[in-house]
């Protein structure tokens, strides 16, 4: 959130959705927020709590009545305005079904460039058909691709139409985890580099956690939580309710490779950490993702273990887990935080409590980036 | 069955003899040409009053005809006709001066009337000088409503469709004199599909009875 | 306003309609499936023959008809041998007649329709354990309503209004063939006007609200689906 | 075979239906995709309107279209005042009647074709920057192809075939009004079969390799699509 | 795969689909494979690879020429026969579009029920609403629903069909986490307790793993791959090239409970693992997966340490990870084998070496059940 989001100074959105009446049994809309300089935008919710209805909304596809809906300096809907679609210029990667069906994917790709506003960016297309893997299938008909070509179709198309704002339902779930590695990085670059807001809707805390500047949590059609990755992520949320996934993220730059062990140093605000190959170019930034169940603690430093990172650390406070055996434990690592999942058996032998220092041990392996 | 330009007097000759003979007649109107191809493909029909005397005498080669019994029952008359008053003058003269846009009559590969009008521009000496402004309708029927609607200036109809209580009451007219053209002779014959001969004939005899020849004029045909 | 004998030429009108399209919705149904979702090379020759009785002018249709189903016919030798007579001028011969001039209307639609579901629902259906007639009649016709609606409309106007084959193969007997277009052709053909304006206005009138009622009920069915926001 | 007559109806009927079919289909298909999307509840009215033409018999409409054109109708003073004189017997009047009576067959498969594309394909068009106008055409005129070919086929088979109106209307004039439904007509009318049976003949073998190679290009089309293994 | 499958002895599945040309650049299918007593297989491979065109041929949706297949003692399909759809009694959860759009979710459930040979189990349908969240839906039209919402009812449909075999497209692709693992256990019991085999396409391996009692991995038509969870997922695997989720399946007993600190023992063939809350029944099987990142290596076992589990090792064999500054470490753990991911620094600095022993430490929060 801090350093990248200072370059989009220029973006903001605001939602407003309020259906009066119930929809159906136990779902109506009740949205209100406003999002200045969002960059990625992850959006978590469990199925059917309203991340399609809110995206459709702000794309113009659907017109709820007494919406407000802002983006920049424009009104795309009140009471009196509604900018219908094609002129909101936004990119939308649909949860299915995204492609025209009576035309080949090429044509699909040509469709989108044809239509936009901006010049295309030399070399865009090939390298976005390269990054999303679909040379082999420009001359398909839609319905001659498999689920996962589809979206990968889609989500090319998207990134072609150079947008002012890119709406992703999903767009990696049926997708191959070694496809994932290879888009989402693009994605974030391209959020980044061209200052496009993304609002991205997935369920995987792994994808938003990597990508995501801000996260709204859905519950029943209304947003129960917001705030940064660290903020949602670090602590057991009712709304996600899923303990394996607490954990924290930490922006940090590389500050030595070695070559030998191919390991890379990443200065963040908890201290060098050792990373495998994380990236070899001294002073790039990168994202680094520490899950609560990743780290363990010591009262001392073992020299003879296999694990490299070592920390020194002191205990904020001890939460509750879902899980009624764990505890998780907030800790301050130099000027950071880290949240531990640990069994309260483990807590009780090594006399954990608010105040205690201790050694945080963080595998290698086991960072996320 | 009977040729539509004979309708309107065949129904109230036919409510006569049913009303005298307690009889019952139905009445199926329609083109000559379709009663032929119809009767020799078996349609059920007792009579057949045709609009022509060469439909009736192919159906007699053909053999489908009760043998004798094939007569004359009307003589249409033609006129020429305009839904516009003074338009004509009671003579041809108009016919022959051309000053008008369309001129309409009957298909006369179909129709009589047609052939009859036909017959009338020769003699008249006017068929190359109008021909460009010809309208042919399917029958007098579709001519008369050319006519009437004021699509056509004037055009060849029949009397009988035009008159009423004896007198031409709409617009102008030439009656044309039978000189100009071949009469125009409608016949009417029995047919072997009769499924009640006895009463057929009854209503053949009855079409020669004096009330029913007087009937006929009042309508503008001439009797035969 | 109408007289007694107008009555029964809208009443015989109104059963022969019925009955074409009742007739034409059952064996064209199949037919239209066939042609929509055969591999066969058939379909397109049969989907033109289907369609061919439309470039004949009706009365030369009719005659043609007329020919075939007459005492030297085929059709007419089959129905005769059969021990059913001959079919012209008879309301059964009207029957026959107008199927063939209406089948296109009635086909086509149901076609497009059925052309437009696409597989998946068939699919989903037999892996649920629906025999393909099962699947037919439980997914492809509710799925064609609109194609059902839309074929029936036609064909039932059109063989209500269609007078050019019954004129020639029903020969005007009142009662048996005598339907309301001959009716109306006769009226007009004899000039009585003061006959033939209410009977084309009866028809229109009931006709209008006929269908207005088919489409109003249509048009709610089709609104009740989306009932979440406002679409675009 | 044919007598120069006779060709010169046949050209005639193919300018007329092709004449008919082209104004239809340029402006039958705005009014098909208002009727098939528009949410006014002028829709159910309107598409009763479009369907009422057919059930008058032809040469009735015919006969209340030939008052209205006339010099005392309302459209032909309105023709007249604009200068056109009046319609009745031209070609131009043939076309404007045949184009009522065949206005429901070209409409309605276009109008059923529109309802099932569904909302989703002009979503995708709009998020990409297409205006209302270019994902007509760009998405919804390419997904109804299958209405368009069979309002084409319906509207213009119909027109070749009528007669009713055009008999009405059209005055039998030669290369002006005398089409080939009506030479066939007459021609079976004179008793003249010996004329009418190679006439009829030639209009249904022309219509048939028409409609056969559309039907077959049609199907050649759609196989292409599905060329992975064999579907059920 | 070892104790369950005893049970299901009545099953098997072949399947040869081989197309001879190309289908298109870079795809033709080439596939021969035996079951026998499958259970629940999990079929893994990259988008595109083929997976669905093979559950569409097995469930007689696409007839490919020349297939063999054959389900227990019927021939499916071969040269002579082809057994329609609807008669072989199957059970499939699409991976889109799978409802039938004009009936309601009542209406399809129903469809479903109305056509299976099988008498309804009591309290199935209820059962499976319930289980799969779907009751406030049951009159809703399938466009009025969320995409979970559909794949839930699809799930749900499948389930109340009781067929002879189930095959699943993704089916929990677009569910939040949590509703994930609602959804699975009951489906690993339906399998196990009506022997129903599955036949379960996945992009995830934790599904795969919780799961599987098999695995196929599909490559470009082929299947590169098969065989238990553990000889796939304990190595790195070229082809499905996920370093991150190496590990181990362990099949184990909880065979005690400690009220106090809510830890179940479980024993497995590794020896005794304290598990957070994994059951408290003594005497239940359940199914562990041991992740290579979690487990680090000491050389001396640590008491003042946070992390539960310590069992001594032997190293068997080092082998290379994708990421080169990694190393896999086989290891033998009384009769069973462990996978370590350790970084090759580490590797160095504990001189590691076959024949080694070692300590072997797993974080209790890391054992995934
Ligand atoms: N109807 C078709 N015509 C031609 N090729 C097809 C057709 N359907 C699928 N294919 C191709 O066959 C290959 C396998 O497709 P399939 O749907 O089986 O992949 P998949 O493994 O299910 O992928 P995913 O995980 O993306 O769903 C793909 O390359 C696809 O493009
Ligand atoms: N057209 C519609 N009519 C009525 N209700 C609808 C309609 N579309 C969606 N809903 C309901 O609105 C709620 C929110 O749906 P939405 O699609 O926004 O969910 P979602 O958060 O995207 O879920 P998922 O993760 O399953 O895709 C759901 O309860 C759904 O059933
Ligand atoms: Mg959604
Ligand atoms: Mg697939």
């Amino acid at each position: 959130m801090t350093e990248m989001l200072k370059k989009n100074t220029r973006t903001s959105i605001t939602v407003q959705l309020k259906q009066g009446k119930e929809i159906k049994h136990n779902f109506s809309l009740d949205i209100d927020t406003h999002l200045s300089d969002p960059g990625v935008v992850g959006i978590f919710g469990e199925s059917g709590s309203g991340k399609t209805t809110f995206l459709r909304s702000f794309a113009g596809l659907l017109k709820l009545p007494s919406a407000v809906i802002s983006f920049n300096d424009e009104v795309w809907q009140n009471d009196q305005i509604f900018v219908p679609t094609h002129k909101r210029s936004i990119g939308y990667v649909f949860q299915e079904d995204g492609l025209l069906p009576h035309l080949t994917v090429q044509q699909n790709l040509d469709y989108a460039v044809r239509r936009k506003r901006k010049v295309s960016m030399e070399g865009l297309y090939k390298k976005v058909v390269s990054i999303l893997n679909i040379e082999s299938l420009l001359s398909a008909l839609p319905d001659q691709l498999s689920g996962g070509e589809r979206q990968r179709v889609s989500i090319a198309r998207s990134l072609l139409q150079q947008p002012r704002i890119l709406l992703m339902d999903e767009p990696l779930a049926s997708l191959d985890e070694k496809r994932k590695r290879e888009i989402l990085p693009y994605l974030e670059r391209v959020s980044k580099q061209f200052v496009i807001p993304i609002l991205y809707v997935s369920h995987s805390v792994e994808e938003i956690a990597r990508l995501a500047d801000y996260v709204l949590v859905f519950k029943q059609g209304r947003i129960v939580e917001e705030g940064s990755p660290n903020s949602v992520f670090a602590k057991e949320n009712p709304f996600i309710g899923l303990s394996d996934e607490v954990g924290v993220v930490l922006d940090g730059v590389i500050s030595a490779w070695d070559e030998i062990w191919e390991l890379s140093t990443v200065s963040t605000d908890c201290g060098d950490l050792l990373i495998p190959k994380a990236g070899t170019v001294v002073g790039t930034t990168i994202r680094v993702r520490i899950l609560a169940k990743d780290v363990s603690l010591m009262e001392t430093p073992e020299s003879k273990s296999s694990i490299l990172n070592q920390l020194s650390a002191d205990v904020l406070e001890l939460s509750r887990d879902q899980n009624t055996a764990m505890s998780l434990v907030n800790l301050r690592v130099k000027s950071a935080h880290l949240v531990a999942r640990i069994s309260r058996k483990s807590i009780d032998q090594l006399k954990i409590a608010p105040g205690k220092s201790l050694w945080v041990q963080i595998k290698a392996a086991a960072v996320l980036n | 069955a009977v040729a539509s330009n004979f309708g309107m007097p065949m129904k109230q000759i036919v409510a006569e003899f049913e009303k005298r003979t307690g009889n019952i007649v139905n009445l199926s109107l329609g083109s000559s040409g379709r009663f032929v191809a119809q009767i020799v493909n078996g349609a059920p029909f007792s009579a057949f009053f045709s609009a022509d005397q060469s439909n009736p005498q192919a159906l007699e080669n053909a053999g489908l005809v009760i043998d004798g019994t094939r007569f004359t029952y009307a003589i249409g008359r033609l006129v020429l006709w305009s839904s516009k008053i003074h338009f004509i003058d009671g003579n041809g003269e108009k016919l022959v001066r051309g000053d008008y846009a369309t001129l309409a009559f009957a298909n006369p590969r179909v129709a009589p009337y047609g052939i009859a009008a036909e017959e009338v521009l020769k003699r008249l000496n006017v068929t190359k000088g109008t021909n460009h402004v010809w309208v042919n309708g399917e029958n007098v029927a579709q001519t008369y409503q050319f006519i009437s609607t004021k699509n056509v200036d004037l055009g060849f109809v029949s009397l009988s469709q035009i008159i009423s209580d004896g007198e031409v009451k709409n617009g102008s007219s030439w009656l044309v004199p039978q000189s100009l053209y071949k009469p125009i002779l409608q016949d009417a014959v029995i047919l072997k599909r009769s499924e009640d001969i006895e009463t057929t004939r009854q209503l053949m005899l009855f079409m020669k009875s004096g009330y029913v020849r007087n009937k006929i004029e009042e309508y503008g045909y001439f009797k035969p | 306003m109408l007289t007694p004998e107008n009555m029964a030429a809208i009443k015989l009108s109104l059963e022969l309609a019925a009955c074409v399209t009742l007739i034409l919705l059952i064996f064209g149904t199949p037919l239209a499936w066939w042609l929509a979702r055969s591999e066969s090379s058939w379909t397109a020759p049969v989907g033109a023959v289907v369609a061919l009785p439309l470039v004949l002018p009706p009365t030369v249709l009719g005659f043609y008809l007329l020919l075939a189903m007459g005492p030297s016919g085929y059709l007419g030798q089959l129905t005769a041998t059969l021990g059913l007579g001959t079919l012209p001028f008879t309301f059964s011969g009207l029957v026959v007649g107008s199927c063939l001039y209406s089948l296109p209307f009635v086909v086509q639609p149901i076609q497009i329709a059925f052309q437009s579901i696409g597989n998946r629902p068939l699919e989903i259906a037999a892996i649920l354990g629906a025999s393909p007639i099962d699947r037919f009649i439980t997914v492809a016709l509710p799925l064609a309503k609109p194609g059902f609606l839309t074929a029936t409309i036609l064909g039932f106007a059109h063989t209500i209004g269609e007078f050019g084959v019954v004129l020639m193969i029903g020969g005007n007997i009142p009662n048996e063939t005598r339907v309301v277009s001959v009716q109306m052709y006769d009226h007009v053909e004899a000039l009585a006007y003061d006959q033939a304006h209410p009977l084309a206005a009866a028809m229109v009138l009931l006709s209008f609200l006929t269908l207005l009622v088919l489409y109003f009920y249509q048009k709610v069915r089709g609104r009740a689906k989306t009932n979440f926001g406002v679409s675009i």
